[in-house]
């Protein structure tokens, strides 16, 4: 287990970081994808709030622990974001941050209770449920996954690489769904066809964390 | 004339990053004897606020829709404004800036138009605002009748309701009204207003540079949002008389008014219709709604609730007592919306 | 829902043919206690015309520039405006009739915005009613600073100046001024009063069912008129600081006030523009009036001398004395401006 | 001289009637021409004069004066037409109709001093001069023409055709002009290169003139 990748502060810092850039690099095509069953501002609505972490992280001086640094990641997608990506991130961020307490680092098992944290804030908020056509529907296939692989006693990297899979999937699943929730809900059946912005994101930013953590594992 | 920072589409606009608050400070240059633009919270405050006793009314929303909301800041309607990017829902830390600014010790009332963004947001700022210790109220606005109202929605959008009711309830916290009569006044604007909206273009947001959607040649977009969310359904362009014909019977058929019921018409321009046609569908809506057997004694026509250019009306129906109609005919005098003052 | 008679373009329209008399029937029903709209004669008047002993206000011109004149029909402004087809000035008759209901018998002025068509026809109409025994002022109207001035046009057109001197002149009627009072009033506004107008858009009459001119993409017409005459010159689209500075300058320097100089700052909506475009346009207008040593004390910003939906805006800048001042101040209640009342 | 053509009531209405056919027909073209370097509505406002002008005359007997006629068809173009052209045409036709006062018939230098009589009106409330890019570089050519036949002992058919033909060389010398009067004017040297409506429609009127003399000769 002595190669086993664990996650530190510094883990954080690059995922937030590399997530920013991913979200920045599609973000025209999320603002497409939320033009036709939305009001079309998903990618600049995340955009923003990931430039702005990128400064409040550069603030940040060395030996800031992993859970006050996603705390603070939270907040300032709380403060910058709006919409409704704004407060479901920024929730989620902020409860996963409080999940880890004041650990300096932190393994698999931890990772993925601050995964389940964060999906717990996001529910309690915006009380959507799977197959409802949100974020929901790629952030619960990657839980499971991620779980999934770590009981049968995969790598955190390989359980990542499973988790970020299955958000994939599962962003991709949200296509034929009907939408019940946030701004997509109002077209009805002609939500259907068109895959969810808010999955795709997340299912972007899943990706980022299973690569930075392989990266400084 | 052209430089290098020319925007490729064509709107009165510096960077198109700064286009919300350029706005704001144009309003707030336009009128400071109202209110005051604060740049740093990103909100638009009554000029006396706080009014010591007074229970005071926030609303925000994205940008985009103007004169809603900055346009209403002033006296006998809101006492803040949190605006947001063009569309997008603003965010807590503003909303809380404007409860705490306009705090005058008799309670907030926070309207909120119900979609997702906008509620969430407000409620964690009505969190942070209890936490230090201010009561806040929360009324949501949810008068659009082209969303079904069911568990397989977010439930009704916001739209032209909004306007009457951050008018009827300002004069009432304009009267001394207090916090729970406020709120309750505002719970019934909303009971008993219906709205249902038509586009006959698309809008342009300013950070987009491209319009939100395409409408074909000839094709008009029933139940639209008003941001720029495609509606229910598409059919071909018909005349004013029937397109009124499918506003008034899509509202009436919702709001179940008694024979005879007074109402206030409210129709609405989504920003790039000339007052020509608002007008003109304006005399046909009130036809219509007289031969439903309604009795409109109030009016507002023009452009009040927008999405930025685009062409298009929405008719929003309020069912009025003595009560409410007292208090629409109360002084109001903001940017926007100003009589009697 | 698509019959035989829909309409080609789209806009909220019955028979294209009767939306100017269409669209002022809307206008009546929304405001019949300020006005009503005689089909017959073609003309809006005030509720309560003729005012006994009162100056009289006639206006008129083309429609599609609404609010003006319709909307400004009430207390404090205009006691009646004939509106003609769309872009097109009203017939003499109509101008008879509006002069006869409205004579309180202390006089009547024709406001007239300077087109060969407004101005022909006024004089005709002017000439029917001296043959009937009403004294007739004429005020003429000639703000535009695009076009020059000189034998070789037509002269200036009259654009926004139109509406701050309805107001002024309205005022000072309602208040008891006698006509050559009222009349010398109009023409001090006039001859203070300097406009100039750009166009991002193009717009479409009902009758003609498409649009005017082409602006290519990415570019501008300068000195627009406001019946989509083409403008002086087209340019690249820019910035609003740019756009601004070229209205600012063109107006400034013609008005050639003297430094220090009050001002009315007027920027004008040319229907297509969004609110949150405008103010920000305000916005830079008002920081360079200062810069260029004026200083605005009064403001109006909205839509109110229209070119259909044209996407554009005007500067109209009034060089204020403290009887202007205080006459702009005083209450006006009509459909599109009102305050005090 | 017997078989001279005579002007009578019956040839006016017929030239009205036929007058306002062209205008009609070629509607769209004085519209566009008006476009280009006005405000697009020429073509409108003639064909509006002129269906109310063929209303106007259906309502009259027979035995009404041509003079009577053309008061009455100028005093509905001015009541109907609005605009600059409603005046100016209307003005003009009252005046010829005025000049011609109580005869029932008339000859060509009768029509002569009839037409003098229309541009002297336009003259009057207009101000143009020839070369300024209106109705008047239309109709003065035509006048001189005509007077110019008749003085020459021509037959007045052959003189209004020769009229007709000045009106419509008059109305395509203005495409180099560059407008002084009028809303062309705005428009400074951007007028030169289009040419005038109102020269254009008054040659429609006077080729229509020609056509009904001829005809009712
Ligand atoms: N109630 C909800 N619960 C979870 N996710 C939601 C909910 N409502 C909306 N979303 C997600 O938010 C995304 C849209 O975000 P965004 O476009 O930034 O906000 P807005 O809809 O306010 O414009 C949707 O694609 C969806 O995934
Ligand atoms: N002052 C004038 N004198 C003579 N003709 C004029 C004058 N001004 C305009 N016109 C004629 O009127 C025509 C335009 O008529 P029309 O389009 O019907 O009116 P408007 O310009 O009011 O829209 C011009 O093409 C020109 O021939
Ligand atoms: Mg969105
Ligand atoms: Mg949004
Ligand atoms: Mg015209
Ligand atoms: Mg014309």
């Amino acid at each position: 287990m002595i190669t086993e990748p664990i996650v530190r502060a510094s883990t954080i810092t690059v995922w937030l970081t590399q997530a920013g850039a991913d979200v920045r690099a599609r973000g025209d095509y999320l603002t497409q994808l939320d033009a036709a069953i939305g009001d079309g501002d998903h990618g600049i609505n995340m955009t923003r709030g990931f430039d702005a972490v990128d400064k409040a992280l550069a603030g940040q001086g060395d030996g800031v622990l992993p859970g006050r640094l996603l705390i603070l990641a939270g907040k300032t997608l709380v403060s910058t974001v709006g919409g409704a990506s704004g407060p479901l991130w920024g929730s989620a961020l902020r409860r996963a941050g409080r999940a880890l307490g004041d650990v300096e680092q932190f393994d698999g098992p931890q990772l993925a209770l601050a995964l389940d944290a964060a999906i717990d804030a996001i529910v309690e908020l915006g009380a959507a449920a799977p197959g409802d056509k949100t974020m929901v529907d790629a952030l619960v296939p990657a839980s499971r996954a991620l779980h999934a692989e770590l009981d049968a006693g995969s790598s955190l990297d390989q359980a990542l690489a499973a988790a970020a899979q299955a958000a994939l999937e599962g962003a991709e699943a949200t296509v034929p769904m009907q939408a019940r929730k946030g701004r997509a809900s109002y077209l009805g059946e002609r939500s259907i066809g068109h895959q969810d912005p808010g999955a795709t994101s997340a299912a972007i930013i899943l990706a980022a964390l299973a690569r930075s953590v392989g990266e400084s594992g | 004339m052209a430089t290098a920072t020319t925007p490729a589409m064509k709107k009165f606009l510096n960077d198109p990053a700064d286009a919300v608050r350029e706005s704001l400070a144009g309003l707030a240059a336009a009128h400071h004897d109202l209110l005051r633009y604060d740049a740093d919270a990103q909100i638009v405050v009554r000029a006396d606020a706080p009014v010591a006793g007074k229970v005071a009314l926030v609303s925000g929303g994205g940008s985009g829709h103007e004169p809603l909301h900055g346009g209403f800041v002033g006296r006998g309607m809101l006492d803040a404004a949190c605006p947001g990017e063009v569309f997008t829902s603003p965010v807590p830390d503003q909303m809380l800036a404007a409860t705490k600014a306009v705090d005058g010790g008799a309670g907030v009332v926070h309207i909120v138009k119900n979609y997702t963004g906008d509620v969430m947001n407000f409620k964690l700022a009505a969190e942070d605002a209890a936490d230090e210790g201010i009561t806040v109220e929360s009324v949501l606005v949810d008068d659009d009748v082209a969303v079904q109202d069911s568990l397989y929605t977010a439930g009704r959008r916001g739209v032209g309701a909004t306007v009457l009711l951050e008018k009827i309830a300002g004069a009432a916290a304009e009267s001394g009204d207090d916090v729970q009569r406020v709120t309750a006044l505002a719970r019934r604007v909303n009971a008993r207003a219906r709205s249902f909206g038509v586009a006959l273009s698309s809008c342009t947001p300013p950070a987009a540079g491209k319009p939100m959607f395409d409408l074909p040649e000839g094709e008009v977009e029933l139940g639209i949002g008003i941001h720029g969310e495609p509606g229910r359904r598409r059919e071909r362009m018909s005349s004013a008389r029937e397109l009124a014909g499918v506003m008034v019977e899509a509202v009436v058929s919702d709001l179940q008014a008694p024979p005879g019921a007074q109402v206030l018409t409210f129709v609405n321009g989504m920003g790039g219709t000339p007052q020509l046609e608002l007008y003109l569908l304006y005399g046909e809506i009130d036809r219509q709604l007289r031969e439903a057997g309604l009795e409109p004694v109030r009016n507002l026509v023009g452009s009040y609730i927008t999405s930025l250019e685009m062409a298009g009306a929405s008719l929003t129906v309020l069912e009025l007592d003595d009560e409410l109609a007292s208090l629409w005919d109360a002084p109001v005098h903001t940017p926007a919306l100003r009589w009697g003052a």
